[in-house]
């Protein structure tokens, strides 16, 4: 099988190489690659869409079909987690520990036991591998994880001029939660953001875009053509198309943020939602 | 000639296909009988209702669809069609008249199916009776034989499996393997299908070409039973012996020689053959069936399967006639279709009755039997007779065109192949007439009491073999059609 | 309206997924409402497309406006609407078809289940209607990915076989990006149009040729070409049933789709077929499939994988069928894609509807099922005779097309196998006909029995099967028209 | 040889990345554990991504952000040769998701399987399944 494998891959690699000879060098500015489409957009790239960062301006207007696509996998990532992994667990199929916080003592309930509700200030429920004292990693998260969120939201806004947009601020905003949930625990995190919360605004995320895309369809124009929203917020079409990009980048970094995170809950804890990183 | 667009053939075609549901929902055996009846008879009706105009040398056509661009589904009537549609129509209400009889003095079960799939099988026949195209041709052939393969294997037991198995193995595999990819290369060299006078080949194949494809078609329509793919018949007398009757005797057989007939003077034209000296190998191949199929008939026990040995080679007589390619030749084939059918089909009713009645199956317990069911063997004397070809029975009409066929064609041989397997005909046909009548008492395994079969089955069984006896006085319309069918072939000029 | 059809062939399915699994969280009886409604709109509106481009020929349509090269566009021409419409009735037949059963096993994850559903199906129509290469690879990816997920919830071996075609299916995703990344070095666009325009002066490019062939590799591993086949058995046959038939119909005949649009559109017929060598190797690679599936198909003792084995062996047909590069088999490759869809969508419902009577599809535990079951096995005997190539069915007809051409091209090889593959069809089918008819009478009924009692499935799954079932003789009848009206058309001038 | 250098030299980021796509591929292959396997799918994507993002890169070039007064202007000033090719960078943002949802679908099912059969070495798996279907 290795032996088999190492053929089939030299083989591949070989033709693939044998081929280099006549690709342009690395670099050539004028391999047709950079030549034909590529101008096009760097000319007009800011004239069409008000956007000096070009990659933003073809990533969610010139293509931003694609882009429509790429929210969509995402999404449909979160909702193959959930399908695949997500089990609802009912109470008492496994001995849980809880803590009761005035005396400090641990009590392990077996399973069919009476559990103490969810909320209650006197139990605190631990996970099994527990650890005493986290109150710095707990703090210094408490500290950093709103400077994230407000880094975050930065990105998504200042996607036209500066490297970042909706993937980039989406994936940060998640990082921030699931940073909560590992400094704190899983259930706490769900507990501020839950499933359900991130299911609905997953969908809503990549509705707002696709939403923005057919809203500028029932106003007559091309699917996705932001011109057509220009009257609609009162500017021309080139600053519409501006304003549609910004529309569409915060669609897509709740779409990402809600399912990242929304995917994490399921992977760390491997569906049950009870106890994870 | 003039040509009518009508709608007939296909509702000849269409009335015993709706009539399945209706036997299918009906819960009484009675109307369910009652039902294929009106079938028969309706089909029947309008097959004579077109006889008129197509004696008076007309043919009707009519277009169902165009399946592939230039290539429709058609149906076309000519004398031949006619023939042969008039055949298996009229016989099937003689069957169905049997088959009650039969299946309800042996209790079978299953009975809805059976005749559910015996009005598909009429369908099938009629189409490919009626086919205008290859095409239409191979597609009712293929219909027929999955009609026709619950009613082979109708007893459910391990050896009725087992037959019906080796029964689609041999149909479907030969045509599949041997006729399709010929009617492929064919049409991918002349881009036609429609049936001509005198073919449509005008010289698109060399003559090896030809050689092969022929021999395609010939093995390839393999419900013609021609050697070596002949074992399928035998094996196929597990069925009830209506559906031998009709669709061995009758239908399926027929339908196979139907279309190497067709296949000859329809699609590769009898003149471009005789030029190219093909006939004479499909005679050939014939004559060795014939001759072969007929000795293995001398040492089969078993009634039923002695008549499918004796099918095979009566077959064999059929494409022997038409590979001639002499006026006489042809017709005689042609009508040997009728005759051979009323014929054999008695003779099947015979054998059916008298395992009805008495639940045997070998000659060698019949002796005597004669004593006993008087009607039923006389009956089977006219049938075998006819079969055997003499006079005054209708058999000996279409051998005596065969004989003329193989003088006027001034191929001897043949004549010597045909003169022998009469004998051999009578060889292995006469001494069960013997052994029922003329056996002395001591030896008699029956006393001298009539219990005949019921009447259901005794009266189909008079019929058909006072049949074969009227053909012989007045051959009407059959020998008609047949030298109508002839005439435009010979008339017809090589394109 | 009209002319924005084919965008809302997309953002119907797509808005819908949304409100579905949306609607998971906040009422569950409203899903399975809205999917089919959903389905039911795009596939009108696939129809009136089909109408539209056999009135007025091809349809252009400019995502966010932006003209060819610059923007993205949706292409409707005679090739792919029928395919559309074929895409989408199937995938209705099927969710209408599978209701029982779906809401049966996934009661509370039915939003999800759907939403997937419907997300997968608008990744198929969007590979099938969608004019950017790149484009391609996006939506591949959804209904790749959507597929793993529909797929991993199945029977016992099911996640291993899904994970196992999940590396399949990324290897051949990727490496269909990699040839994208080649054209697009050489040619400097991704628009399919674009490119076929620039193909004239690079004939001889090295470069384009490499791409084709990573292209068509990719390709060939998603649509589970002979030797690229393992994946295909387990992840069908464990997949659960109302996937399998969704994912057994469409996948492999959409990713054919996509090899004949990679082949004819964006490698103009004159380059793709311009080296001899690569066509005659994909041929007896074809041919190998067909002979390998077949014989494979036979040793099978669990309906729904032998079936699969059969879908192995029909990729062969299509790929041999197209490669040999003359205007007959490409023809026939391409109608092939609609019948074959039809006649899987028929044979993976019937299966379906079998094994939510009995609970099992082995062979043994098939005895007496046209009694039980008579409309169900109606429809599968007619699909069944479809696969075989029996006349009238619509089988015959594409299979017509393939031997002619295989005989134009001289490639008897392919010939023979296609033959030989009805004949070993007519065997695995009618085996099974033996089995489900006689058996019964074998349980001590003796020669008097009337079989078991009948006891059919629902309306609900017995209906849409009926339906597909006749649509074979339908589509077998209009043989004609689809080749003549649209086929034909959709064929470049370049070939033979 | 001497002449062979300078040509790999000209063209090294289609060998960087061939190289490492054939390493991911044979893991892919022929890896036992299937993390492993899933790790090597990362590399071989993480390849192609790389080859695109190389087809981008022009000498002397910078990221296409146009340093103009930011309100559209600066028409004409701008050079195409001044900036690098920003098409396969968005198209890779494509592909880098496609891959992220990937991977996240591919750890979803390896957890399935782990959870089914207490192990992720895929022979182990099989002998399991065999074990399964000899009873």
């Amino acid at each position: 099988m290795r032996l088999l494998a190492l053929i089939a891959v030299v083989l591949t690699g070989g033709l693939i190489i044998f081929h280099t000879g006549d690709l342009p060098d690395f670099g050539d500015p004028n391999s047709p690659a950079s030549t034909h489409l590529s101008p096009y957009y760097l000319e007009h790239g800011e004239g069409d869409t008000h956007a000096p960062n070009i990659v933003s301006a073809v990533l969610a207007d010139y293509r931003g079909f694609d882009t429509m696509f790429e929210t969509t996998v995402v999404f449909a990532a979160g909702l193959a987690c959930f399908f695949l992994l997500r089990r609802k667990t009912e109470p008492g199929d496994k001995p849980r520990m809880y803590r009761h916080l005035p005396t400090g003592v641990t009590l392990r309930i077996k399973s069919g036991g009476t559990f103490p509700e969810e909320d209650s200030t006197e139990f605190r429920r631990m996970d099994s591998h527990f650890v005493p004292h986290q109150i710095i990693i707990k703090n210094t998260c408490r500290l950093v994880i709103p400077f994230i969120q407000v880094f975050a939201l930065y990105v998504v806004a200042h996607g036209h001029y500066s490297p970042g947009g909706g993937f980039q601020g989406g994936v940060l905003l998640a990082a921030a939660i699931i940073l909560y949930a590992i400094s704190h625990d899983l259930r706490r995190s769900i507990h501020r953001f839950s499933e359900k919360v991130a299911a609905l605004s997953g969908s809503l995320g990549v509705f707002i875009y696709a939403g923005a895309g057919a809203l500028c369809l029932l106003l007559g124009a091309n699917f996705l053509n932001y011109e057509a929203l220009g009257p609609l917020l009162g500017v021309d079409a080139v600053m519409a198309r501006s304003h549609g990009i910004l529309i569409i980048e915060i669609g897509v970094a709740l779409a990402v943020m809600a399912v990242i995170v929304w995917i994490y809950y399921n992977l760390s804890s491997a569906g049950k939602h009870d106890e994870g990183l | 000639m003039e040509l009518l667009y009508s709608a007939k053939p296909l509702a000849a075609i269409l009335v015993s296909f709706f009539v399945v549901p209706i036997i299918f929902s009906a819960r009484s055996e009675n109307v369910r009988e009652a039902w294929t009846f009106v079938a028969a008879l309706l089909k029947f009706a309008i097959v004579a209702s077109m006889l008129p105009f197509i004696l008076k040398g007309g043919q009707i056509a009519y277009t169902v669809a165009e399946v592939l661009p230039g290539l429709a589904i058609s149906f076309k009537v000519d004398a031949f069609g006619m023939l042969f549609a008039l055949v298996s129509s009229s016989l099937w209400i003689v069957t169905s008249m049997y088959s009650i009889g039969y299946m309800r003095t042996l209790k079978e079960h299953g009975q809805t199916r059976y005749y559910a799939c015996f009005a598909l099988s009429l369908s099938a026949t009629l189409g490919v009776a009626f086919a205008g195209n290859l095409l239409t041709l191979y597609l009712f052939y293929e219909m027929l034989s999955f009609a026709t393969y619950p009613l082979v294997s109708h007893h459910q037991d391990r050896e009725a499996r087992s037959s019906g198995r080796k029964y689609l193995t041999y149909i479907l595999g030969a045509s599949i393997a041997l006729v399709l990819p010929a009617m492929l290369i064919i049409y991918s060299q002349t881009g036609t299908f429609e049936f001509a006078p005198q073919g449509f080949m005008n010289g698109a194949f060399s003559q090896s070409t030809m050689t092969v494809l022929l021999l395609m078609f010939v093995f390839g329509f393999a419900k013609a039973g021609v050697m070596p793919f002949h074992s399928w018949l035998p094996a196929a007398m597990v069925a009830p012996t209506p559906v031998s009757a009709l669709l061995h005797a009758v239908a399926v057989v027929k339908v196979g020689v139907f279309c190497v007939a067709r296949v000859i003077t329809g699609v590769f034209g009898t003149k471009m053959l005789a030029s190219m000296g093909l006939g004479t190998i499909v005679c050939y191949i014939a004559s060795f069936t014939i001759i072969v199929s007929s000795i293995i008939a001398l040492s089969q026990d078993g009634l039923k399967r002695r008549l499918a040995f004796s099918t095979i080679g009566q077959l064999s007589y059929i494409i022997l006639g038409i590979a001639l390619l002499s006026p006489s030749g042809m017709t005689g084939g042609m009508l040997h279709i009728a005759m051979h059918a009323f014929g054999k089909i008695t003779l099947f009713f015979c054998a059916g009755a008298i395992y009805a009645a008495s639940g045997i199956k070998n000659i060698s317990q019949m002796v005597g039997i004669g004593r006993r069911m008087p009607f039923t063997m006389t009956a089977f004397l006219l049938g075998s007779l006819s079969v055997i070809g003499l006079p005054p029975l209708g058999g000996f009409i279409s051998k005596w065109n065969l004989v003329i066929g193989t003088l006027e064609s001034g191929q001897i041989f043949f004549l010597f192949v045909l003169l022998a397997s009469s004998l051999l005909n009578a060889a292995y046909f006469l001494p069960i007439c013997y052994k029922a009548f003329f056996c002395t008492d001591e030896e008699a395994m029956f006393e001298r009491k009539v219990n005949e079969v019921p009447t259901w089955c005794l009266v189909p069984l008079c019929i058909t073999a006072t049949c074969s006896v009227i053909f012989f006085f007045y051959p009407q319309p059959f020998l008609q059609l047949a030298k109508m069918t002839v005439a435009t072939i010979i008339g017809a000029p090589m394109p | 309206m009209t002319q924005h059809f084919p965008a809302l062939l997309i953002i119907v399915p797509l808005l819908s997924a949304l409100a579905v699994s949306a609607m998971g969280w906040i009422d569950r009886r409203w899903c399975f409402p809205l999917a089919v409604a959903s389905l039911g709109g795009a596939l009108a509106v696939s129809v009136s497309l089909l109408v539209q481009v056999m009135a007025a020929g091809p349809i252009v349509y400019q995502m966010a406006g932006w003209s060819p090269p610059i923007g993205i566009t949706y292409v409707i021409d005679y090739l792919n609407a029928p395919v559309l419409v074929v895409v989408l009735a199937a995938a209705f037949l099927n969710l209408i078809g599978a209701k029982v059963r779906i809401e049966a096993e996934f009661e509370e994850k039915l939003g999800a289940y759907l939403a997937l559903y419907i997300l997968f199906l608008s990744g198929m129509v969007g590979i099938v209607a969608t004019g950017d290469a790149f484009n391609l690879y996006v939506l591949l990816e959804i209904a790749s990915l959507t597929g793993y997920a529909l797929i991993g919830l199945g029977k016992e071996r099911a996640p291993l076989s899904s994970l196992n075609y999940l590396f399949m299916g990324t290897i051949g995703a990727s490496f269909y990006l990699l040839g994208i990344g080649y054209i697009y070095i050489a040619t400097g666009t991704l628009n399919m149009a674009d490119i076929s325009n620039m193909m004239p002066q690079l004939m001889g490019s090295g470069t384009l040729f490499l791409a084709l062939i990573i292209c068509m590799t990719g390709l060939f591993v998603k649509m589970a070409l002979f030797p690229m086949h393992g994946w295909l058995p387990n992840a069908y046959s464990n997949a659960p049933s109302a996937s399998a038939g969704l994912i057994a119909p469409l996948t492999t005949k959409v990713m054919v789709y996509a090899m004949v649009r990679v082949g004819l559109t964006i490698f103009t017929p004159e380059f793709t077929f311009s080296r001899a060598i690569l066509s005659e190797t994909i041929v007896w690679l074809a041919v190998g499939a067909i002979v390998a599936g077949s014989l494979l198909a036979l040793m099978q003792r669990r309906l729904s994988r032998m079936l699969t084995y059969v879908i192995v062996a029909e990729v062969g047909y299509m790929v041999g069928g197209f490669w040999l590069g003359n205007k007959t088999g490409i023809t026939g490759a391409t109608l092939h894609i609609i019948n074959d869809a039809a006649m899987t969508l028929t044979l993976f419902m019937a299966v379906s509807t079998i094994t939510w009577k009995l609970g099992s599809d082995k062979f043994e535990d098939l005895k007496g099922l046209f009694g039980k079951m008579p409309f169900t096995m109606i429809g599968f005997v007619l699909a069944a005779l479809a696969v075989i190539g029996i006349p009238p069915t619509c089988g015959f007809f594409s299979k017509w097309y393939l031997i002619t051409g295989g005989i134009e091209a001289g490639q008897w090889g392919f010939v023979v196998a296609l033959l030989f593959s009805s004949l070993v069809n007519a065997v695995l089918f009618f085996r099974i006909f033996e089995i489900a008819f006689f058996e019964p009478f074998a349980e001590g009924h003796g020669h008097h029995g009337h079989g078991p009692a009948m006891s059919e499935a629902p309306a609900s799954m017995v209906a849409p099967l009926i339906i597909a079932a006749l649509s074979l003789i339908v589509l077998g009848l209009y043989t004609g028209d689809i080749v003549t009206k649209l086929i034909q058309l959709a064929i470049p001038a370049g070939i033979a | 040889m001497t002449d062979l250098l300078p040509l790999i030299a000209a063209k090294y980021n289609y060998w960087i990345y061939t190289i490492l796509m054939m390493i991911g591929l044979y893991a892919m292959i022929a890896k036992n554990n299937l993390v492993k396997k899933i790790i090597g799918m990362n590399i071989f994507q993480t390849a192609i991504i790389l080859f695109y993002v190389s087809i981008a890169y022009k000498k002397g070039a910078t990221l296409p952000i146009i340093m103009g007064d930011g309100h559209g202007g600066g028409h004409g000033a701008i050079q195409a040769a001044d900036y690098i090719n920003p098409l396969p960078h968005c198209l890779m943002l494509t592909a880098i998701v496609v891959s992220v949802a990937t991977l996240g679908v591919a750890l979803a099912l390896a957890i399935k399987i782990y959870r089914q059969y207490g192990t992720l070495e895929e022979d182990d798996i099989n002998h399991q399944i065999r074990m399964q279907a000899g009873q």
